[in-house]
């Protein structure tokens, strides 16, 4: 398989999907600052190539298994906008009924989990676990930052995938930061994919600034998972364009550095090569812009009017054995 | 019914379930080939298979969780955790993602996980402060059969302690399979009208030996065996402290912070009017575990301790 | 004296503390070139230089774990941890080896480590059942600093706990390099003789607001500080509710096996013939945290929920 | 530096500390069964190359951090026999004052660390930090057994020890079995020294039952360790006679396979070394034996003499800060 594969068609859906999460992030940014939503948000921008390139590559019945700035993934795996924003706002109509906010957004319909940090790639395993035992056609992708490399979770749950051959693909975005702290600080080993060789299963580094190599990346990968040949790991480099949170604004990250990065923006890239070696119209384009900033504006008011949970609920839905 | 021991009552329990239902499965550190560190899951390797009965490598944090990740892919894992720090390695599995994962779905999604953690150190208290995680602490085999098998068909996760000392210990036990033990029932496994004894775990067997010893000196104790901590019944508790007027904790954990100032705590809340005198605490010391056999006994609660607390209550 | 935040108070403490002694050194995610987390660490890159100010990979167990060998190896380090799953990811070194040590090596070993825990969710109760570990939770400025430099002088191991919501309040610190803040010692913030009102770490906040409230209608709280968990000044507060007959213990971590249930055990089996009332516990609801401000109010125990339970008390 | 550097009077030393650890060992196994000792006791018996090879290696001043079957490795260290023995019959005379039993041995004078499992890779890391910061000529020995690896806490300790460059060995008693398990059910990845490459440290592998590949191999890592080239990983691999403790006896291991490494039994092996190659005497190596013996008779005859601690001190010595 190569990118030559991916169809006009296909393209056009990469480029709606990534343009929805960014219109979508620009658009929280913004409700944060003006106090809307509160509590903590990941932003995502910058990444979007990953997220859409690798969910992008799945069946709707394939699993995902995402950290941090989630809702971005969750988007990209087809939640709807109006349930993504309301549960932003914290409101019963959310996808968790507004009890979750965006931390570890949780949909069984939707096959997405969010989890914190290098805590979801054990539950990944388990999934595809899961997936195994009942002899189903899934594959888990399990998309984690790099911090994630200097956990123990990481390495235990990659040596369990391997022992166990488990239809599971470990995606690490690579985007050089965590929080304020370079990766030399973190991980001793920056060529992220090379822990793939002592588990025993195929690394791969790839441009996570490109949406169609992450997602040819990916689809290699999935139909490895799915032959039951077992999990792989793919390290895509990347960027964020703010910092880790919008608590956090890394204001201090170096200006030319990040305008070198926002030269390879993955979605400007992608439009230029729609509008240059597509030939598509300008146009159509424009239309999916508008079309997705619809679908934010009408997410933004369905959010704002829905109603909040019942605060005497709160205490409910602790327990499943209770209802 | 047969006498049996705890360790062939938790067996008898897992093979049941296994039989029962397709999703059950089993995994940790030896429980395959070796027939577990305690030898409980002995046997059904041969029966159930590699599928259902999986060795893992010595990962306690991502064996818990990938327990919760195959619950929520619809199986029943049962975990098995084989030492104290085991339990400890894997708490923020426990406490941040299989206990909270319902809640934060909007209930949703649930994580049937069952957590077999068989104990030297008493650490149940961790893990009564985790609100949407199950506490099982048996102390009869019957009981460990029974709430073994509502641990496995429940929705929730649950963490269920087994106390080591107690593996060998004998008692009746049904055989029928549909036989199993509600959560959140406390039994009064002896009545009394003088002093209620509430303890759970290997504390029970010390304090029905201390009710004996008190009936000597013609004080007639009630004990109570809580039997899961989450659901806690208090009502039975309080119902019993009401009647006799005074109360003791017993229980194998650390003093401070352990779950005897939760339960203390409820019956104070509950029955204050009714109560002659504090409810008092019989505990372990607030010291790591020394070494040691006669050390043990020194630096656990004892018969001997319960006999004297209850004689200075009345 | 000046007026100083509390998250200054601390960055003085540690100032301090690293001119004070060369062994005295910083690690942790994000303290050094990011100034911490809640920028606690601020500036003191800067100043110390990357040997005592030092950017650890995202490796909680395993920082927890270097901090306690670098305290046997002659050194006080001092680990800021970034969050909550942070604390529960190196209980098993904070538990099994930081508290035991000293222990276990016959009084040979010390391990001098400070464990600083910013805390959105408060999580002490687990630690508070853990011999041989020390628990500070200030609420105010002064105390932050004092106790914090308490914390690094001592030869025990210490988990530090700063509220999150805390670091911006603002109280007079003294900028005397010798002030610091023995533990062990309670507070009496308010006097009253209606009411004890035992808090710690932001709660301490509320139950003011609360007394001051109270005292409209002619209730007469007396508001008690504990400063420390570990060791716990009960005798402070066991002479408190003595003269008032009457407490409540008010804190954020979740009811049920919180840090309130060994309180007030302990204040019943200290005072009982004093109590005219169970003592009251006014804390969190037992679920996960729910999302969004106003729910956060609604599930934290608050002024309002000390209020009420005070009168009712009354 | 190669095998042919250690003298006659070297591999006597490396004979008598491994005939020390063999026949202490066979004394409480026979004090574990007549209940003289009680608790968890764990063996050691076969892999005494290891520890004795690498800890021969080392200065008196230089640290040892150690998992489970520490007793082997705290003789090893030169701890006094008499209070190793009355720390395992529980007595005030033992080397924690028998508070400790043989499960977690802490000496500071001995520059001794036992520590359960991986939890002892962090806290050696730590050590290694505090002996580097303060500049000293000291480098950490951390010893360990396979199924470590499968844990976290290795990988996070390596990540570490290689990012500050810290003057520690990590060195893995591959015994290819834990309590039951093999070793392919537990880590992916058989050659554990394999993960030293993507944490860019030097990695080898040798024979653990040959005291002095061990010993070179250790000389080696130290004087990398000590030169400040930061850490090392050696996996020696080796054989344990009996199960991991006594209450767990592997009565079910392959009797067969027993006898092949039992005719490669470390300490059999240099005797015939050093009555062969080197000409010693035999009557030579039977008094070291002769001494062996008698400083074990007198060590339980002092251990079974000393007094047990008061119980009335049991709650004390929890705080450094109270005394």
């Amino acid at each position: 398989m190569d990118k030559h594969t991916l169809d006009e068609s296909q393209l056009l859906e990469l480029f709606r999907r990534m343009t929805l999460l960014r219109r979508f992030e620009e658009k929280i940014a913004g409700l944060y600052v003006r106090g809307k939503i509160t509590g903590h948000v990941d932003l995502y921008g910058g990444e979007e190539a990953v997220g859409v390139g690798a969910i992008c590559a799945l069946d709707l019945k394939d699993y995902v298994v995402s950290t941090y700035r989630q809702y971005g993934h969750c988007l990209a795996k087809c939640a709807a906008p109006r349930a993504v924003m309301a549960e932003l706002f914290g409101k019963q109509t959310g996808i968790s009924h507004g009890r979750d906010g965006a931390m570890h957004t949780v949909d069984p319909n939707l096959h997405f989990i969010g989890a914190i940090g290098a805590g979801g790639l054990p539950i990944a395993t388990g999934l595809a676990l899961a997936v195994q035992y009942q002899e189903g056609p899934e594959v888990v992708f399990c998309i984690f930052g790099d911090t994630a490399l200097s956990q123990g979770a990481f390495h235990e749950a990659l040596n369990l995938a391997s022992i166990w051959k488990l239809p599971i693909v470990f995606i690490c975005e690579n985007n050089f930061y965590g929080m304020g702290t370079f990766i030399d600080n973190s991980v001793c080993q920056e060529e992220l994919y090379r822990f793939a060789e002592p588990y025993k299963m195929p690394g791969v580094r790839v441009d996570g600034m490109d949406v169609v190599e992450v997602y040819i990346a990916a689809k290699n990968a999935l139909s490895l998972a799915r032959a039951g040949e077992g999990p792989s790991l793919i390290e895509a480099v990347t960027y964020r364009f703010r910092g880790a949170s919008m608590s956090n604004p890394a204001e201090d990250r170096a200006v030319r550095e990040e305008r070198i990065w926002r030269e390879r923006d993955p979605i400007m890239n992608l439009r230029r090569r729609l509008l240059g070696e597509h030939g598509v119209a300008e146009a159509t384009l424009d239309r999916i812009d508008h079309e997705v900033d619809a679908s934010i504006d009408d997410a933004v008011k369905f959010a704002e009017e829905s109603p909040e949970p019942p605060l005497d609920t709160l205490g409910k839905t602790v327990y499943a054995s209770d209802h | 019914m047969a006498q049996i021991t705890y360790r062939e009552a938790l067996n008898q329990a897992l093979r049941e379930e296994l039989d029962r239902d397709e999703r059950v499965f089993i995994m940790g550190k030896e429980v395959g080939y070796f027939g577990g560190a305690f030898k409980v899951t002995e046997g059904l390797l041969a029966i159930y298979g590699e599928k259902r009965v999986r060795d893992t490598p010595n990962s306690d944090l991502t064996i818990v969780g990938a327990g919760i990740g195959a619950a929520m892919g619809g199986l029943k894992p049962i975990v098995e955790l084989t030492t104290i720090d085991s339990d400890l390695l894997a708490m923020d599995q426990i406490v941040n993602a299989a206990a909270k994962i319902h809640y934060v779905s909007g209930g949703k999604a649930n994580v049937p996980l069952v957590i077999r953690a068989p104990q030297s150190q008493s650490l149940e208290a961790y893990f009564l402060h985790a609100p949407g995680l199950r506490v099982f602490v048996p102390a009869m085999p019957a009981d460990a059969k029974g709430l073994l098998k509502t641990a496995i068909r429940l929705a929730d996760p649950v963490i269920f302690f087994e106390h080591e000392s107690l593996y060998g210990v004998k008692g009746e036990v049904s055989d029928d399979p549909d036989f199993a033990i509600p959560m959140g029932k406390a039994k009064v496994v002896r009545e009394g009208k003088d002093v209620t004894i509430v303890a759970y775990s290997k504390s029970v067997y010390d304090a029905v030996s201390a009710a004996e010893m008190l009936a000597h000196s013609a004080i007639d104790a009630e004990v109570i065996d809580l039997r899961t901590l989450n659901p806690l019944d208090m009502t039975t508790v309080v119902e019993s402290v009401k009647k006799t007027g005074r109360a003791i904790v017993a229980y194998q954990g650390w003093r401070t912070g352990g779950a005897g100032a939760e339960i203390a705590a409820q019956i104070h809340e509950a029955a204050f009017d009714s109560l002659d005198a504090p409810v008092a605490r019989v505990a372990s010391l607030d010291t790591p575990m020394p070494y040691g056999q006669h050390r043990e006994i020194m630096a656990l609660p004892s018969v001997a301790a319960i006999v004297k607390v209850a004689q200075r209550l009345i």
